[in-house]
């Protein structure tokens, strides 16, 4: 008998810093993995109430917590903003299949986010930053609806001052906001990259990653190169409760990174085209 | 074919042919029994049948339907369920057409891995008091006597309900069978764990069935679709007939009769026990 | 997460020996769902429990009487919902047989409150705000009174008449009984005063057509009918009536008088300035050219006055019975059968007939009878229950007329005779008798006309048993009051109920008087039920009274209502029926909860499959886990 | 310890009042009478009461305000209705409709709340325990 | 192959069920249930099939898969299972355990409850003899003689039963009472053959159909025809919770004594909840496309990911769905 991959390890929370008006990042201790890939996933259990998935957003590096992104959005989200420093949750992972790291080193990496989508793409900023040298350029491609939901605000500076190029842009903006105005594909052309030997790592809602998709190869990027994560909620993480199985694949298994080709087989609906 | 088929694949012809309706809701023979259909072009009504065998409500499906004219052959319990979803503001009368069709009662389906050989006349059908629908466009005449049990076992097995409800896999069969049920969170679901969580079977059963009871009582048709889409046979309509009854002894109401009758306010005419 | 803090109220250590505190205490604090346990021996003391800073914490506070401590609680202001009342005092300590017994129930019923807290979703505490400004609808002596009452403590009124003048029935009146005192004398000074006051808009020949918004707040829209002259102008002159050539009967004298087709309804209007009758003028344009102000528009329209109020009044009086209802007495048919209230005009010095007493043929009439409770006291076309005033009038109007006339024969047939109120029974009934006046106890069959035009009254004496027949010259009705339909009309526009006979009800009849089942509207006068002048004038007041103290409130928190999630609701109406306030209705396919009419009973919480409805912290989603917590082993 | 019937009580605000009294009087009655105050009875889901019995409960009282003659308008009519429905769904499945009760409770009706609890506990007792509960788990 | 009298399977049968639980089919108010039995002659081997398969003893409705105790930290993990033999399963049926295998215990996450009670109960299957109207087990290899889950296969034929040991389990429980079991003779196994050949004809005739195609359902998907059925579906789930191979699964938490817990318990994907992407939005908004993914994922979307048909055949849905929604329809027009 194997052990209980349902039971999650208990952590408690250290920090809460609120990103946006719905959305906190937590900070979780201890980090009870090993390891894992930016892009992956864990499961963080409410006690009593639920349970559901977040992409982990700290660094891979950091071996001393663990670093949750969460919008309120529901039952279990809604009890975790309730939380307080102190409280404990639980924790399983890392899972899934997250960004190719293997396949950047020693080349132009863009990375294009929206939203909350830039929770699993931080962790991937973290670590590319980590070792700076082993990369070509690193450009990173924002969006938000409003400035006020752009997440890690106070951290996107330090980004740019170690050496990622940044590009911002809003739906709509607000009094103050200098930036650019417009959906994310707008911005798209703007970083000067090996096209077609960049990698392309993007997460965000639907809508924006098909479109992002679509300009990408317009733009000349190579579809052998561009990946993106595609989030469908699950109950087990595991590859059993069945919820997020699409065509052949599981998100949790196979997922939540799909590389361009893979996701042109995913039947519709969670296809992005 | 029997001449209330003929006379029903007419009518339905004719409405499809004069554009009348977009689609007209059916039955249609399906191996040994009946299933719904959904005709949507005249050349179509052959398929069309009517008899005993047919024992799904068809008003179940109106709900999802609203914005299109549908016509829709209805037994008498059928009826009374357009009528309630009518007065439920769920339905538009307007926008469908009843094709009424006489019902003498109708079988019991036939359920996987039941060891009865024969066909038995639902039990709800024992108790019918309207063999018509109240709303009706076109009426079709049956005619003939209810049909005859081919073996006879005793009425539904409802002594003890504990045992009958902790058989229950609830899987919602009921709910959706029923043209009645058309809330999207009602609290037995289980979807927001207050009264009943969604898991919890056996355990939580008692509430899950007595609770659907308390919000069947006084609008429950009777029509049956629950109890036979149950694949444990859980002889449900006979518990809301008592609830029925209980409105009928208090108040003379019975759902789904009149579409000008609205449903009595909960209190007693008189003033009641003290 | 949430966690719940529990306080624990020893009651001045009095619950000590009853109650293991420590037990209670332990057996919590092992519950991951416990934030922490606080013990306070004083709870009910001012400031004990804010100064234990648990804002906004979920709290459940085990104490003595939930009533008694909730009082408190909410006094303290901030009450948002969180707090849960436990009563260890009264339901164990005091309940129960021993110690282990108390606690054992203590345990229980903090473990349910435990749940409910942990569930409970925080109240607005957010105030209502409060238009400091009154509606009153109805100009007689109920409006009137209301009106001054509330201009002078010092908030504005707006006075809304449906007639050129207010003044009501009382203007109608000729003297008032007990005391006989002339009505208009006594209202005029009022009315005037009314039309002075800097704080009171009167807005006469109008009509309310839409209310919305709740207590505090209402959004009233009102539709004044053209008149035809300007009232900025005019200025009272009456130059124009000398011209008009044609004339029409006058509402205010019962229709027994003409007046011109432009006019002023009586001397002491309020606004005293003149209307034109449409249905009468002929557009002659003779008015327009003797105007030296050039206030009359013929083509005048209809306009709209939006109001923003807090509050309203309603006090549109009521209607009197349709005597032709009762074909058995010939009103119409037979002319000298007539009306109290044409009674009233007739006696009247400023009447068609110069206050004598006159039959329609100008001869004086000599012998008068009258029928008392015409539309009350029976079933059928009036009412069942008496009229409250017409005994009192009509002995009133006995009395006029003997006062006039001294040789007057005058009969009352009556059937119970009422004089309950202050000097009724000396000032009218005794002085009646003393006078000469018949009373006789029949409800009469039959009036019939004889040869010379005179009336014979077919009765049976109830107190003989023997039947009779009277001869008089003038028979005189007593009307009941009979809401007309356009009241009840009304009714529904502001949300307000009726009774079975369409007087406006109450919100509770004997605790709640002069309430609607809306918060915020009030009633006075007689739309409510029958009443006479000094209780429509009373109610005015009392009206007035609770409209200024809902303005001298800062601000407002109405209890809690019912809310429907309209994303949840599939309208299939069955809160409808659970309703006894009829306070949902349907809006559109789905339902909305009328708030000032909610009382917060709940019932179609419980009604709602759907779970659709709120109040507070009343749902499933909070009892059930409390129910179960309570019976958990 | 002998089985001892559990009983839910429901009480509206006003007849909460007359339970408070009851020990404000001194008039003591088992411990396993347990009550959950509401604001007026009306708002008691009858699927609550269920719940309740599949939790254990043996009996169910709902105290609430005599509906009086004079007030046209009285939830607790609605009350009355709702459970004298629910004893009729309950007497359909078998399980003893007497195990669920409405009284009619004042706030100054302490003394009426102690003896009517007493009586019904009494009959409940004879009727023994209900154990929905376990009835629906025990698998055969 | 072993032959099993009469006689002698009575004495197995009194025999099991006098050392270890039995789980066998047994007749209640009109059809077959699972239940344990205290005596052998409690079970009845005279039946088509049970109205519900097997799968709770493996898979039940709703299970306890951890409780943590915040103040002890104990965390409780309800583990092992009571070892029992379940007798009677129809072949479809076992076939749907080894689709079990294939989702539950793919490594490296195996589900240690699911493997629990896999490891402790022997499922002996039963042929079958007069396979029902609904069955197309053929279409899946998954009967009508042989499954592919079982321990023991049990084919009745002249005077007893032909007794096939399937996996080692299987042969220590023959082993154990080895003297009731005699070598199957030629006369045995000429009838096996015959039965064999007979329904498999009599079942190819009904439906045959190629599973390489089916596989492949989802690149040619034929919307109007899924369009089709999909309008008279009513989503009332019943077709999964009947069905032996439906495995998906919900959680839920709750608090109780003291401690958190969670459950999970079948789920169906007809349910408009079953998915959500993180947003919050359904990708399979329609009732067709919900639909569709009940048909493909048993046909084609299981089979690409575990390598394993997500339907034995047993016919069940077919004959319960309460609209005649048909999964035989699906496969014929793809096959
Ligand atoms: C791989 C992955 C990564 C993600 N990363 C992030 C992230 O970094 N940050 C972030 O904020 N979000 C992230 N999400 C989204 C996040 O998982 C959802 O926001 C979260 O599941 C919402 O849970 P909830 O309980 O608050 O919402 P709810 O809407 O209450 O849903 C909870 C779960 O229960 C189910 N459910 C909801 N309602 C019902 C119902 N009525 N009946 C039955 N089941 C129901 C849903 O399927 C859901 O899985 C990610 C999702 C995935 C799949
Ligand atoms: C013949 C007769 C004799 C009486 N004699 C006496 C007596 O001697 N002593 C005594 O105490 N009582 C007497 N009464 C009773 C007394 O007249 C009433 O009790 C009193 O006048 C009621 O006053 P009120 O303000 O409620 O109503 P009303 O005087 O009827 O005033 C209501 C006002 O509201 C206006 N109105 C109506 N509908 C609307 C609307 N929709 N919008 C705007 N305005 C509207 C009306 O035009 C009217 O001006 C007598 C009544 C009658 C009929
Ligand atoms: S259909 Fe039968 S088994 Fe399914 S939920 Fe309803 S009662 Fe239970
Ligand atoms: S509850 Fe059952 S019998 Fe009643 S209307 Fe619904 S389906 Fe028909
Ligand atoms: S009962 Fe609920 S769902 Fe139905 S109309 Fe009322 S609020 Fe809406
Ligand atoms: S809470 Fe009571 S008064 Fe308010 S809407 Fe609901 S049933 Fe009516
Ligand atoms: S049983 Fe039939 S109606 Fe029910 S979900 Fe399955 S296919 Fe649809
Ligand atoms: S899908 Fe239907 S036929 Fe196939 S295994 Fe499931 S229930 Fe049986």
């Amino acid at each position: 008998m194997g052990l209980n991959p349902y039971a999650p390890k208990p952590a408690r929370i250290v920090r809460i810093r609120d990103e946006t008006p719905d959305t906190k990042t937590f900070t979780l201790s201890p980090n009870c993995f090993e390891g894992f890939t930016p892009g992956q996933f864990a499961m963080l259990t409410v006690y009593g109430v639920g349970e559901a998935p977040f992409s982990i957003c700290s660094s891979p590096l950091n071996k001393d917590c663990l670093q949750f992104s969460i919008r309120r959005m529901g039952r279990v989200t809604r009890m975790i903003h309730e939380a307080r420093v102190g409280d404990e949750v639980g924790v399983r992972g890392p899972y899934g299949r997250g960004w190719p790291v293997d396949r950047m080193k020693g080349r132009d990496i863009l990375i294009v986010g929206g939203g909350i989508g830039l929770a699993p793409l931080r962790s991937l900023v973290l670590h590319l930053l980590e070792g700076r040298e082993n990369y070509g350029e690193i450009a990173v491609c924002y969006g938000a609806r409003t400035p006020s939901l752009l997440m890690y605000r106070d951290e996107l500076g330090e980004w740019a001052g170690r050496g990622v190029k940044l590009y911002l842009t809003v739906d709509v903006g607000e009094e103050g906001w200098e930036g650019s105005v417009g959906v994310v594909t707008t911005i798209l052309g703007k970083p000067e990259l090996d096209k077609a030997d960049a990698i392309v790592c993007t997460c965000g809602p639907p809508v924006m990653i098909r479109f992002v998709l679509r300009r990408l190869v317009e733009l000349g990027y190579s579809k052998e190169n561009i990946y993106a994560s595609l989030e469908s909620r699950m109950r087990c993480g595991i590859g059993k409760c069945g919820h997020c199985h699409f065509g052949g694949k599981h998100v949790c298994l196979d997922g939540p990174v799909f590389q361009y080709r893979e996701m042109t087989s995913l039947p519709k609906g969670i296809s992005p085209f | 074919m029997s001449r209330a088929e003929e006379e029903l694949r007419s009518i339905v012809r004719k409405l499809l042919e004069r554009k009348d309706v977009e689609l007209v809701l059916g039955y249609e023979y399906y191996g040994r029994s009946v299933r719904p259909c959904f005709v949507s072009k005249p050349e179509e009504v052959e398929r069309l049948v009517w008899n005993s065998d047919c024992w799904f409500n068809l008003a179940t499906y109106l709900r999802s339907l609203r914005s299109r004219r549908v016509g829709i052959v209805a037994k008498g319990c059928d009826g009374r369920s357009i009528v309630e979803l009518v007065k439920e503001n769920q339905v538009d009368r307007g926008s469908i057409v009843v094709i009424a069709v006489e019902c003498n009662g109708v079988f019991k389906p036939f359920k996987y891995g039941s060891t009865h050989v024969g066909r038995r006349l639902a039990d709800y059908c024992r108790r019918c008091v309207t063999r018509v629908s109240p709303v009706a466009d076109y009426l079709v005449k049956k005619g003939g006597q209810a049909p005859e049990d081919e073996n006879t076992v005793a009425g539904d097995n409802a002594s003890d309900w504990l045992s009958l409800f902790r058989k229950c896999l609830k899987c919602m069969a009921c709910v959706k069978a029923c043209p009645l049920c058309y809330c999207t969170e009602c609290s037995i679901e289980g979807f927001k764990p207050d009264l009943v969580h969604r898991l919890r079977v056996p355990q939580e059963l008692f509430t899950f069935h007595l609770t659907r009871a308390l919000h069947m009582a006084g609008r429950c048709v009777e029509c049956g679709a629950c109890e036979s889409a149950c694949p444990v046979e859980i002889p449900l309509t006979r518990l809301y007939h008592e609830l029925n009854e209980w409105f009928r002894e208090n108040y003379g109401y019975a759902p789904g009769m009149s579409l000008s009758e609205a449903p009595p306010p909960l209190v007693f005419k008189e003033g009641g026990e003290d | 997460m949430r966690r719940v803090t529990i306080v624990l109220c020893t009651c001045y250590s009095t619950l000590l020996g009853e109650i293991d505190f420590e037990r209670l205490r332990s057996f919590f604090s092992d519950s991951p769902l416990v934030e922490k346990i606080l013990v306070s021996d004083r709870l009910c003391e001012k400031n004990v429990f804010e100064n234990l800073g648990l804002d906004d914490d979920r709290v459940v506070v085990a104490a003595c009487s939930t009533r008694l401590l909730e009082a408190v609680f909410k006094g303290s202001g901030g009450f948002n919902g969180l707090v849960e009342f436990v009563n260890i005092r009264e339901q164990c300590a005091k309940a129960c047989g021993n110690r282990e017994e108390a606690t054992w129930k203590a345990i229980r019923l903090v473990k349910g409150a435990v749940q409910k807290a942990l569930h409970a979703e925080p109240l607005s505490t957010e105030g209502l705000k409060i238009v400091k400004e009154a509606l009153v609808i109805g100009g007689g002596i109920a409006g009137v009174r209301c009106a001054l009452d509330i201009a002078d403590a010092g908030y504005r009124v707006y006075l809304v008449e449906k007639e050129p003048s207010i003044g009501g029935v009382m203007a109608q009146l000729d003297k008032t009984f007990p005391t006989l005192d002339c009505s208009i004398c006594i209202e005029g000074p009022l009315l005037s005063e009314a039309g002075r006051n800097r704080n009171i808009t009167i807005i006469p020949n109008a009509e309310v057509v839409e209310v919305k918004g709740v207590v505090g707040d209402f959004k009233v829209r009102i539709r004044v009918n053209p008149t035809y002259v300007d009232p900025d102008k005019c200025n009272g002159c009456g130059e124009c009536v000398n011209v008009c050539p044609v004339y029409q009967p006058n509402k205010y004298d019962a229709d027994l008088k003409p007046v011109k087709a432009i006019y002023c309804p009586f001397a002491q209007a309020v606004p005293l300035k003149y209307v034109i009758n449409r249905d009468y003028c002929v557009e002659c344009g003779l008015c327009m050219k003797a105007c030296t102000r050039a206030a009359i528009n013929l083509e005048d329209k209809p306009k709209t006055v939006e109001l923003n109020v807090g509050a309203i009044v309603v006090a549109v009086g009521s209607d009197l019975f349709d005597p032709r209802l009762k074909p058995e007495y010939h009103y119409g048919e037979y002319e000298n059968v007539i009306t109290n209230m044409e009674f009233e005009r007739i006696i009247c010095a400023s009447g068609p007939t110069g206050g004598i007493l006159l039959k329609r043929d100008g001869k004086p009439a000599k012998r008068v009878a009258f029928i008392q409770c015409v539309g009350s006291r029976e079933s059928g076309a009036g009412i069942e229950e008496c009229s409250y005033y017409c005994c009192a009038a009509s002995m009133k109007e006995a009395r006029l007329i003997l006062e006039h006339d001294r040789e007057a024969r005058v009969f009352i047939f009556y059937n119970e005779l009422r004089a309950f109120g202050k000097g009724w029974e000396d000032l009218l009934y005794r002085r009646c008798l003393e006078d000469g006046v018949v009373f006789i106890r029949s409800r009469p069959s039959e009036i019939r006309r004889t040869g010379d035009g005179s009336l014979l009254i077919v009765y049976e004496d109830t107190l003989t048993g023997s039947r009779g027949e009277l001869e008089v010259d003038m028979v005189v009705l007593a009307l009941g009051f009979k809401p007309s339909s356009r009241m009840i009309e009304l009714a529904e526009r502001l949300g307000v109920t009726v009774d079975k006979h369409g007087f406006i009800e109450e919100a509770h009849a004997k605790m709640r008087p002069l309430e609607t089942r809306v918060r915020g509207i009030f009633v006075a006068g007689t739309c409510h039920g029958p009443r006479d002048i000094v209780e429509s004038a009373v109610e005015g007041s009392g009206a007035a009274a609770l409209v200024t103290s809902l303005f001298g409130r800062s601000s407002l928190r109405l209890p809690e209502y019912a809310r429907v999630s309209l994303e949840k609701c599939t309208g299939c109406g069955r809160c409808l029926a659970s309703c006894e306030y009829g306070a949902i209705v349907r809006e559109g396919d789905k339902v909305r909860v009328l708030e000032s009419v909610c009382n917060g009973c709940g019932s179609c919480l419980a009604a709602c499959p759907q779970e659709a409805i709120t109040l507070g912290n009343w749902g499933l989603e909070q009892l059930s886990p409390m129910v179960s917590a309570m019976l958990e082993d | 310890m002998s089985w001892k019937p559990r009983v839910i009580v429901f009480t509206c605000w006003c007849s909460s009042s007359g339970v408070d009294q009851a020990g404000f009087e001194g008039f003591t009655y088992p411990p396993n009478v347990l009550t959950v105050r509401v604001p007026c009875s009306a708002v008691i889901n009858p699927s609550l009461i269920v719940k309740a019995f599949e939790k254990g409960a043996d009996a169910v009282l709902v105290t609430a305000c005599r509906p009086s003659e004079l007030r046209r308008v009285a939830p607790s009519r609605v009350t009355e209705a709702r459970v004298s429905l629910l004893r009729r769904l309950l007497r359909t499945i078998g399980v003893e409709e007497d195990r669920l009760r409405i009284l009619w409770i004042s706030s100054n009706e302490g003394s009426l709340f102690s003896r009517e609890v007493s009586r019904i506990l009494g009959e409940v007792e004879r009727l023994g325990p209900l154990n929905i509960g376990g009835s629906m788990v025990e698998q055969g | 192959m072993l032959f099993l009298d009469e006689d002698g399977f009575k004495r197995l049968l009194e025999q099991l069920v006098s050392n270890i639980r039995v789980i066998a089919p047994v007749e209640t108010d009109g059809y077959f249930e699972f239940k344990t039995i205290k005596h052998g002659g409690e079970a009845s081997l005279d039946y088509s099939n049970t109205r519900l398969p097997p799968k709770r003893f493996f898979l039940p409705q709703r299970e306890v898969v951890f409780k943590h105790d915040p103040k002890t930290r104990a965390l409780h993990e309800p583990m092992g299972g009571l070892e029992a033999v379940l007798l009677g399963v129809r072949p479809c049926d076992a076939s749907a355990l080894n689709i079990f295998d294939s989702v539950l215990l793919k490594p490296p996450n195996p589900d240690p409850f699911y493997e629990s009670r896999r490891r402790s109960i022997t499922v002996v299957s039963l042929s079958c003899a007069k396979p029902r109207e609904e069955c197309f087990c053929n279409v899946f290899e998954a009967g009508p003689i042989r499954g592919s889950g079982e321990d023991i296969t049990l084919t009745r034929i002249t005077g007893g039963f032909l007794v096939e040991a399937r996996s080692r389990r299987g042969q220590s429980l023959v082993e154990v009472s080895a003297s009731l079991f005699e070598e199957a003779g030629p006369e045995h196994l000429e009838e096996y053959g015959e039965l064999t050949c007979r329904l498999t004809r009599e079942m190819n005739s009904r439906i045959e159909i190629s599973r390489e195609r089916l596989v492949r359902l989802e690149a040619t998907l034929d919307e109007g025809f899924f369009q089709q059925a999909a309008q008279r579906c009513v989503e009332c789930s019943l077709c999964s919770f009947t069905c032996p191979v439906c495995y998906c699964f919900d959680t839920e938490d709750y608090f109780e004594k003291n401690a958190y817990v969670r459950t999970k318990g079948w789920d169906t994907c007809a349910s408009t909840l079953f998915t959500r992407m993180a947003s919050g939005l359904d990708p399979r908004v329609s009732r067709v496309d919900r639909f569709c993914h009940r048909f493909c994922h048993k046909l084609s979307r299981i089979p690409m990911a575990f390598n394993s048909f997500g339907c034995v055949g047993c016919g069940r849905c077919v004959s319960l769905c309460p609209v005649g929604v048909d999964i035989r329809e699906v496969l014929k027009r793809w096959g």
